[in-house]
């Protein structure tokens, strides 16, 4: 467990400069996320057109792993359809170990492969306590899909 | 002062390791742990005393009535109290609500006022705010100065007649600050309030005498000293605790129970209702036989002395802020901190790695957080199992964390 | 089904002797004896484990929340529950509590009605009782039978539809009655109200399903089950807990604290205000494993065997009354006597020289004993670890006290 | 500790045949006494002229230790000054070492020898469960006196 594998530049990166990080007007759904416990707060909001997400603004306070989730979040699923976001939070959940898959994991170091840039976070699987932080924005995105 | 370095001996969990390094258990404010002393008295009372109490009249339950009553006794003696103004529940939380729910639901009314300080635990809020919903009674802080006290002028301001309790924590678990209880007592009581104190950070790191505070109620937590989890104190004016109705109903702390309405039995034990905390209570009793054998005195210079070692360490890291007195004459032993832009969260992280356990949040005071404008805090905080190697420890940690992030 | 009798060497209290004898320990309704797996899961928690839970982002702290979450998921397959729907708290009686305050505070009206049994224990008649207080609502008791049973016919023509709650007890602690929960629960259910489940003497001493029982709310005490003191569960159906309001406020149980007011955290959480009994629900793990491993039809089964042959031989002394059911199919293992003008207290006395310890007084259920028109009953009651040898042992001793009393 | 100390003939005697058992007309002081944990009752009730004790009268409900010892107390309180009641209910609580004394104990297997027939309750000393049995009658008698 090194904490290099945890906090990759590109986390960082997104920590410190998080994308979509700007309320968007009138959005069509939108659902906000807390951890209590550890106080990381996240806002998704999204703007709906036929069956894609066009727009998506992440918003929040937490740790580096929530926020870059946040941020990475909000890049990977802009302009994707709702079958393809769902398809996204599935094959993140697997990586993080939330959900099991029944697909065979080509290669147990990198089971985020598939998921572009997203993969950076798969660090996070080894450090349990910070699952939830990771999580948060994708549980909130998909609430605010769910209006 | 790090004379008390043998006594790491008597706590087993410190030969841990974590993550590979030997455990530097930062986190006393949140939990202590426990000396064998605590665990031996724990089995011991269970291998040869075991039953239920004050209900047998057979000889197990005799003694297991003395143990459990042994325990009291020294609880009071510990606080300078009697032993029937202490009653024993599961821990400060409880304790807390049982004032709310036994005093404040029967004597509290609309256009009333609960005084608060800004720098209460949960544990004294919420359970204000639940009794204010059934009596209309309203809540109003005083807030903390610059540096982390109490802001006496606003105190003493907000102080008037509608006020009919002050709750006020003897010390802060964010800030470490020591508040001046007599003081504040002596002020409320003037003003016809009564004083709820939340002892739970103060009884385990300094000498407390109830008296001396004139607190007219006051909780605090066997876990957080020494003791077990499960048992907490409430401590009370023995006139108050005769007046005041019971929280919770059932048996063993009744006279009689007639169909509609009953009798309740004299204090303490109206306010234990069914099978108490009976161990726990045993082995916070040997919890306290520990400290005193350490003498209070000793505790509290041996975190005088840790925590102005890490203060001034701390000090040293730059762009790290402290919040809590800078001064070892009014704080105790819980430094809140944060570094540079560095989360909280990813601090514990970094430093779990290393075997040392930090605690990274609002630390139960929400309105604390909000006030001070900042989401989360890390805090380390001492006891008298810590050393200054342990304070080492965690600088080279927070070194770390400096570099992984890239701060300056 | 003697065939329990091997696992006495798992309870070290039960070695040792009393006034001379070895003790014959015939009181586990008020609280049972510990296993050794049970005190060792105690110890082993504080001497590895220990933190607190849900709240650090440190390994030792998830370890122990682990260990904490892994003993609601072991109560709740206990108990047929999902893992959100089982709370810890203090006992039986806190449990109870809870209900009183967080669902009747919010919800009983004047004209409402609370129907309980006669043969409640006190924790679960004087909550409701402090809770009329502040409501309005009424009590109202169904009686038993002459043959030691609820009273049906009474039941039905009371639950009309002022009756908003109905509290049973799943076995009673005086009479040792097993109660139809199942088809009481159907009736109330139809009638509109809630039913809470008093399942204190229940869930040690018979496999309990709160599903098949359709219970709403169901409550229970870990030191009744081979478990630690200061633990008990509060069950509640998820829809119910969702609902109610919590009666205790704090740390832990919050999902944002404002000045004026909070938001909850999530089921079960909202429902444990503070520090938990952390190592208590680990004790009570252990205690459910160790119960799981001899099967529930098991421990039945022995107790079935045991109290046979106690009322038998109970039946063969004369002037002697038994107060409770014949048969075993609707009774559990406590057994209240009389003998002729003999006290209890001064049965339990004569008992103790010889290393008995039986229960002598109202068992916490005045109510009930003046039904009976008894001041108060002798009490045995048996659990996994006694064997037929203790009974002879009882039987042996009353005709002592006999002799003494010069009782024909 | 044997039993027979503590059940002596004359206790069952004064358990089963309580002196002292009906109520009084128009009592001067009465008080009621009960240990909620054990159940026993006793109402006492007397009669004063001057400064005597001219009728007492304990009636309750309990084990024999309480019955007797409410029944011995009438017997021994009837017809004494206060003064001289107080002195029993010193003696008494000192033969039951709930109060200490200065006074030597002459014989300390007898402690309750200048106590007359009370003395008998002296085995009750060795079973400490029982003490507060025999003590409530005599803590309700105070009671009674002081109003
Ligand atoms: C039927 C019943 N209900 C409730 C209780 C109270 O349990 P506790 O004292 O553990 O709260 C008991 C035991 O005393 C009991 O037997
Ligand atoms: C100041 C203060 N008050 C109250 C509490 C609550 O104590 P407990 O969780 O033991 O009820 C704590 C500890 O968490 C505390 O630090």
């Amino acid at each position: 467990m090194s904490l290099n594998e945890l906090y990759r530049e590109v986390i960082l990166d997104h920590y410190r400069a998080p994308r979509h990080h700007d309320h968007l007007d009138s959005p069509d759904g939108s659902a906000e996320g807390k951890n209590p416990l550890c106080g990381d707060e996240v806002t998704v909001e999204i703007k709906v057109a036929g069956d894609t997400i066009v727009d998506i603004a992440a918003i929040g306070v937490g740790c580096s792993i929530s926020q870059a989730s946040a941020s990475m979040m909000t890049e990977a699923v802009a302009g994707k359809s709702r079958e393809e976001v769902a398809e996204l939070v599935r094959k993140f959940k697997v990586m993080m170990s939330i959900e099991d898959s029944a697909e065979p994991v080509v290669d147990p170091d990198r089971p985020g492969a598939s998921l572009g840039d997203l993969e950076a976070l798969q660090g996070v699987r080894k450090f349990p306590v910070r699952i939830k932080c990771a999580d948060l924005p994708w549980i909130t995105l998909t609430q605010a899909l769910e209006q | 002062m790090t004379d008390l370095a043998h006594i790491r001996a008597d706590f087993p969990i410190l030969r841990q390791e974590m993550n590979g390094y030997p455990l530097v258990y930062l986190d006393s404010a949140a939990t202590s742990q426990k000396p064998t002393a605590v665990l031996d008295a724990i089995t011991d009372f269970y291998e040869t005393a075991n039953a239920n109490v004050h209900r047998g009249a057979y000889a197990l339950s005799e003694i297991a009535t003395d143990r459990y009553e042994e325990a009291r006794t020294r609880v009071a003696g510990f606080i300078n109290a009697d032993r029937r103004e202490v009653a024993f529940n599961r821990g400060t939380t409880s304790a807390i609500n049982q004032v709310a729910y036994g005093w404040g639901l029967y004597n509290l009314k609309p256009g009333d006022r609960v005084l608060l300080t800004l720098m209460e635990h949960h544990a004294n809020i919420v359970p204000w705010q639940l009794v204010s919903r059934h009596t209309g009674a309203e809540l109003v802080y005083v807030p903390h100065t610059e540096s982390y006290e109490l802001d006496l002028e606003a105190y003493h301001s907000l102080l008037d007649e509608r006020v009919k309790v002050v709750g006020i924590t003897a010390m802060s678990n964010v800030l470490g600050t020591i508040n001046p209880v007599r003081q504040l007592a002596d002020a409320a009581h003037a003003a016809g309030a009564l004083v709820v104190v939340d002892a739970a950070q103060a009884v385990p790191h300094m000498a407390v005498d109830v008296k001396q505070m004139d607190a007219d109620f006051l909780a605090f937590s066997g876990h957080k000293m020494l003791g077990p989890t499960g048992i907490g104190v409430l401590y009370g004016k023995r006139e108050l605790l005769e007046a005041m109705e019971p929280a919770e109903g059932g048996g063993e702390m009744i006279s009689d129970v007639q169909l509609d309405s009953s009798t309740w039995a004299e204090v303490p034990h109206k306010f234990e209702a069914g099978t108490p905390p009976i161990a726990e209570a045993v082995g916070l009793g040997a919890a306290i036989s520990y400290l005193e054998k350490i003498g209070m005195d000793a505790v509290r210079s041996h975190e005088v002395d840790i925590t102005s070692y890490a203060l001034e360490r701390l000090g040293e890291i730059e762009n790290l802020t402290i919040y809590g007195p800078a001064d070892m004459t009014n704080r105790g032993g819980a430094v809140s901190f944060t570094l540079a832009d560095i989360h909280p969260h990813d601090l514990s992280t970094i430093l779990d790695q290393r075997g040392i356990a930090i605690r990274a949040g609002h630390h139960c005071a929400r309105p604390l957080a909000r006030s001070l404008n900042v989401p989360a805090t890390a805090r380390a905080s001492f006891y008298i199992y810590n050393v200054r190697a342990d304070v080492d420890a965690l600088i080279d940690g927070l070194h770390e964390a400096r570099e992984i992030f890239g701060v300056a």
